[in-house]
């Protein structure tokens, strides 16, 4: 069961505020790819991709559009509980997940499925907790992905953590290196944690890159209830550099990605990356938000879609035809259906699955409960054979 | 006579509050134009203005501190918690600071804040969304804690809570939102017991089901099933978990001899523990049998498509009323 | 043999684990040079570097989040929060993080993490100095949570809790860190009971006194004066208080047939509530009166001058045994 | 009863980090006045003060100054359980406070003794929580000073609520708006509760200035411990103005908090200054500092002392004599005197007030432990008068 709580309608007279206008920041911005698809340079971040690469960036880009719909689809027909989309961020996360190398480690919010995507994490596997199935549950150490925190902020003191750990392993100090990036939005930018994590990674120069996709809203909240300062000026407050990068380029964002892991692992300490960005869609499927902003801002963001300025870019360039286009839509169908297919067929967990993974080692009072769980339902079933 | 749903009974008992106090204002996550993701505060900020009912930055910390300020000032904050596990970076503000100031002041200053938390599980969410944890500001003196398990309840407690000079954390049962009942808005806080009163649900002679919130049902129910097997089951609904009303509560367990406790609550020191071990001093000699607890086992709350096998349910409490037959 | 403070043993034991491990961290304010307030850490930066004993920003929930992110990294850190009352700021971390990954993760994640807190009155302190928490930490599932009363306890049981797997809450009673005690330090280890296990302190015939950390000395006097009055009380030291060693406890009880309970942490919702209510359910036949509880007030912790009125001393004790006579 | 924490000695072999050299800072920091007593001139805080209000501001250093070293000394007299020392922090603390007026709200920690006294809290009332007789219990709506906050950071976020309470009284816009003052310290920096402060402040523009006191330690942390870059700069990253003062120049600091305030009271948002003092004693009666620190860096501090460099300036100026510093020392000795008799004479609680006003309403169960309590001890009393 789901409590619905989409179904109200705008209240009357009401006039839904619009967020942050990106146009206004736009000279900070970092952009190599506009939206009309036209490749740009920016002297700090010079990039090299290859035809092949960039090919492999739309089918990542365009198969975590998929992923999304499919779940946004199977929550409608009551297979997910719940699914929070990427939509419209599908560039930040392919464009940061792809500059990270294998060895680092990425601390996620709940909506980074593209980076999932990035780091191996099956889809399907994934939707389980989305499904209500498990909580999480994928190796975090297979992946160098960590699960998803759904309580805002508080990953970002583990990947200062963790990052301190690789400090104390010895880990830093050349290309070679490793680093990590924790992930987070534009509210949670206001959560002590993030403060803290931020404070705590400048002071140990830990080797960690702080991701913020400032998607402009934070449930109903756009970003000037947040923040009065555009988000990637915090950094310098505590000590290390700040840059607001267009979120919506995959380029951009994976060229400044890979200097700040890069800068991190060779021991220069943390940096904020501010993906500047725009939620197209529902914050969660619980959510309804025309109540709170106007469809004209939507629209507005459409023509700076992620996606479509790739493809332009390849096909102005000619580097790819209309048969790889149709090629990774097919692609894209086929990892949809699967994904129906899986999650409709996934296991239902086992009630006493409860009782499991409470703790590593055994437990006096969870064992007691176990069993008494155990004895109860074995009283009804008896009950009910003895009928 | 109005048909109100419990999600919609609270937000007339909020309109109300702040219709007879200028001071009263509403803060937190989402509450104005979005009127909160249960809608409670739906319409207030239209009507009453930004300054009434205040849309904060994603900082629950922040958000109670800034409501304690607020009361120092003279005004009287209802903040709105999104989900109950988001309450704990708030913790420190609350137990350090919303509970004791009173004190530490000597009783100069007075801090009357509520703290709305929507509350426990049965709604299918994911992780957080689901808790129950009540017992952890039970335990904290200076707070005063309740639990409104239907409409009119809400609509009348919560306008008793805003009321209080003291903080009151008030726990909303979140999967009862939208159960309904007809209300007489216009009599029902005259006509009000006490906020820190216990309520005789369902009287009944044979055993006493103690429960609040999104229990009450589930044990009025129970009681049901039990009458069908010849049990005269009482049911009081707590309403108020701290304090307790335990002169109600005793001399219910005074008359059966037999009490069960049922929260969704882990168990394992949940308030039902410090319900028992009061009852048991109380009616000592006139126990027929243990006080037993049904509840939430020591566990975090589980994933969603086995949360019907964490939560207490008929099944569960008729079996616990059984048990205090087998002594 | 070594003659050893309660601190001193503390920082000992801290030493043996990191001797033992190199993964085992110590992260904390003024744990370093100064070696914390209470040099439960002297020294340990001088030996063992400032990385592996880490001064941290004032900001315990920067504190526990990084030791969690140390502990996904293959650390074993011990938290040294400064007082029980700023245990708070960290409570999000702890609930929402440090409880719940290992669940979260199917297993697959671990958090071997210990945190250190030195809790309870009786120091002649300002506010948020003298504050009993454990009850809150005991209804969240997830954690372990144990306290110290003697030298070779301390020393013993912070090797244990760093040894586990899971996270442990650790309560120090700090106005004990100067009893001594001789230590076998060589063998004591290898020579203890498991860390979740209840300490008989005092045999005894009449009645159950259950007591932890800063109480156990106060209940043991309270024995000492009820066999002057002829009554012979056993004492136990309960040692682990989530989980709660229910089997050695109602044992007791069984044979004993009177119970109180003694903490400095309020009466209402403290962990005498769980307690008692277990062992009525466990004991319920054998019971000669209620099981009493001997506590903290339902109020903030007092001012110095009059925590001594505050705080279960041995009379109250006594009185509370007395009571289970005249049922 | 108190544990006394301070019985060790400096380890073998250890060498005590000092804290940040504060001339590598210097020009950045507000100055009016030098340590040896010479008036400087700063284009953006022009300041008129008149001998008069020289001489007052001299006696408060002095006044405050000798409150806390009887405060010191009754604490090792066992009067007080303990005591947290302003020694150095005279002129942060007086300027500051001066420059409130008196329908302004402060919120201070706990060592802002000096603030206390040109608030009109008279020292003895504010010893009694430092005797453990009870925690606080001034009126704070009577001198506008709050009570003081422990938990370290707390209080930032009760100022800024209290400010937001301002802007919805309407008394923010002009020269005759209120406005707040939320004290802290440079470890309370760390905290998310500061950080929090801050971004509420900037985002609702609440009227409030925040006044760190960077005495360059927290108990035995130095400053780089807590923070990588200078603590004004925080500001920046939140979207509002920040300023290091001298903050052992009282004219400094009284000109800088006056503008600060100023601009809040007409509207113009928050402002952060951090006054750049040391702690010249121990952290609190506690502590012991040699364990932490160098005796140098405590001598080099010396020479900047608050109170030298007001006495300079005013015999340099001949705006008082020695019939004036005699007369205040004599008054200070008087102060002391006072303090010492009344302190002691401090009646004792009654252990009844354990119970009192823990709600401000009836309370069922504080009632029932209250009738407990009494019914007990009559018992006791009973017993010992049948003996
Ligand atoms: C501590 C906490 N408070 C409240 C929530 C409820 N909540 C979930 S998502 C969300 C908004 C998050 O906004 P942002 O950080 O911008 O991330 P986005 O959802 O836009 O990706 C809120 C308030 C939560 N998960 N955690
Ligand atoms: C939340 C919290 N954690 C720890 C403490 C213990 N403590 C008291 S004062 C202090 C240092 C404060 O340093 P700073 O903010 O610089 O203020 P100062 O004492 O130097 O005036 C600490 C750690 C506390 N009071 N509150
Ligand atoms: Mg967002
Ligand atoms: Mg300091």
């Amino acid at each position: 069961m789901t409590v619905d709580t989409s179904n109200g309608a705008v209240p009357a007279g009401s006039s839904p505020r619009s967020g942050t206008d990106p146009a206004a920041s736009a000279p900070q911005l970092v952009q190599l790819l506009t939206p009309e698809g036209e490749r740009v340079e920016h002297p700090d971040y010079p990039l090299e991709v290859s035809a092949e690469e960039v090919r492999a960036i739309y089918r990542d880009l365009v198969l975590v559009r998929r992923i999304d719909t499919e779940a946004i689809a199977l929550q409608r027909q009551g297979e997910l509980a719940l699914w929070a989309s990427l939509l419209g961020q599908e560039a930040a996360q392919i464009g940061s997940g792809r500059a990270l190398e294998p060895r680092d480690m990425a601390f996620p919010t709940y909506r980074e499925h593209g980076v999932a995507w990035v780091r191996g994490v099956d889809p399907v596997t994934l939707m389980r907790m989305w499904r209500g199935v498990n909580m999480g549950g994928w190796d975090p150490a297979e992946h160098n992905f960590h699960l998803y925190t759904i309580v805002i902020g508080n990953q970002t003191l583990h990947a200062v953590g963790y990052a301190m750990g690789v400090q104390r392993d010895g880990n830093v100090g050349d290309a070679d290196g490793e680093a990590v990036i924790a992930y987070f939005g534009d509210g949670a930018s206001s959560q002590g944690d993030v403060s803290e994590a931020f404070n705590f990674a400048a002071v140990y120069n830990a080797p960690v890159v702080f991701f913020c996709q400032n998607n402009q809203w934070a449930i109903s909240e756009p970003t000037e209830r947040q923040t009065r300062t555009p988000l990637y000026h915090r950094a310098a407050g505590f000590g290390f550099p700040g840059v607001r990068v267009d979120g919506n380029d995959v380029f951009a964002c994976m060229a400044v990605t890979r200097a700040a892991l890069r800068a991190a692992r060779e021991g220069q300490g943390p940096m904020l990356i501010e993906a500047f960005t725009y939620r197209m869609g529902a914050h969660t499927t619980n959510d309804d938000p025309t109540r709170y902003r106007l469809a004209a801002d939507v629209e507005t963001w459409k023509l700076r879609d992620p996606i479509e300025r790739v493809k332009a870019y390849l096909a102005r360039n000619q580097l790819a035809d209309q048969a790889f286009f149709t090629e990774v839509d097919d692609e894209a169908g086929e990892l949809a259906a699967r994904i129906r297919r899986e999650v409709r067929a996934m296991p239902e967990p086992a009630p006493e699955t409860i009782f499991e993974h409470v703790y590593a080692e055994p437990h006096a009072l969870i064992e007691a409960e176990r069993a008494e769980f155990a004895a109860y339902h074995a009283s009804f079933d008896a009950e009910e054979a003895g009928r | 006579m109005t048909t109100l749903t419990l999600g919609k009974a609270m937000n007339a008992g909020l309109r109300a509050a702040m219709e007879n106090d200028p001071k009263v204002v509403i803060m937190g996550e989402d509450v104005g134009r979005l009127g909160g993701v249960f809608r409670i505060t739906d319409g207030l900020q239209k009507d009453f203005g930004e300054d009434r009912v205040i849309d904060t930055p994603l900082a629950e910390s922040g958000i109670v501190g800034t409501a304690i300020g607020l009361a120092l000032r003279g005004y009287r904050p209802v903040v709105e918690i999104q989900f109950d596990g988001f309450v704990f970076p708030a913790f420190d503000q609350i137990v350090s600071q919303l509970a004791k100031m009173h004190m530490r002041s000597q009783g100069l200053v007075r801090l009357p804040v509520v703290i709305r938390i929507p509350y426990g599980g049965g709604i299918g969410a994911v992780e957080h969304h689901s808790e129950s944890p009540e017992a952890l500001f039970t335990h904290v003196a200076g707070l005063r804690v309740v639990s409104c398990a239907n409409p009119l309840d809400a609509y009348v407690m919560i306008q008793q809570a805003i009321a209080s000079d003291d903080p009151v954390i008030f726990f909303e049962p979140k999967r009862r939102y939208y159960e309904k009942a007809d209300i007489d808005t216009e009599g029902a806080v005259a006509a009000a017991p006490p906020l820190h009163t216990t309520r005789v649900a369902r009287p009944g002679t044979d055993a006493t089901v103690l429960a609040y919130g999104s229990m009450v049902k589930t044990a009025l129910q129970a009681a049901e099933a039990a009458a069908e097997d010849g049990r005269d089951v009482e049911v009081l609904d707590l309403r108020t978990l701290s304090p307790l009303d335990v002169e109600t509560i005793s001399a219910s367990v005074n008359r059966t001899g037999r009490c069960v406790i049922a929260h969704e609550a882990p168990v394992f020191g949940g308030i039902g523990g410090e319900i028992a071990a009061r009852i048991t001093e109380a009616c000592f000699y006139r126990l027929e049998a243990p006080v037993l607890r049904v509840g939430g086992y020591a566990t975090p709350y589980p994933p969603a498509r086995i949360e019907e096998h964490y939560l207490p349910d008929l099944d569960r409490i008729c079996d616990a009323v059984d048990r205090t037959f087998a002594y």
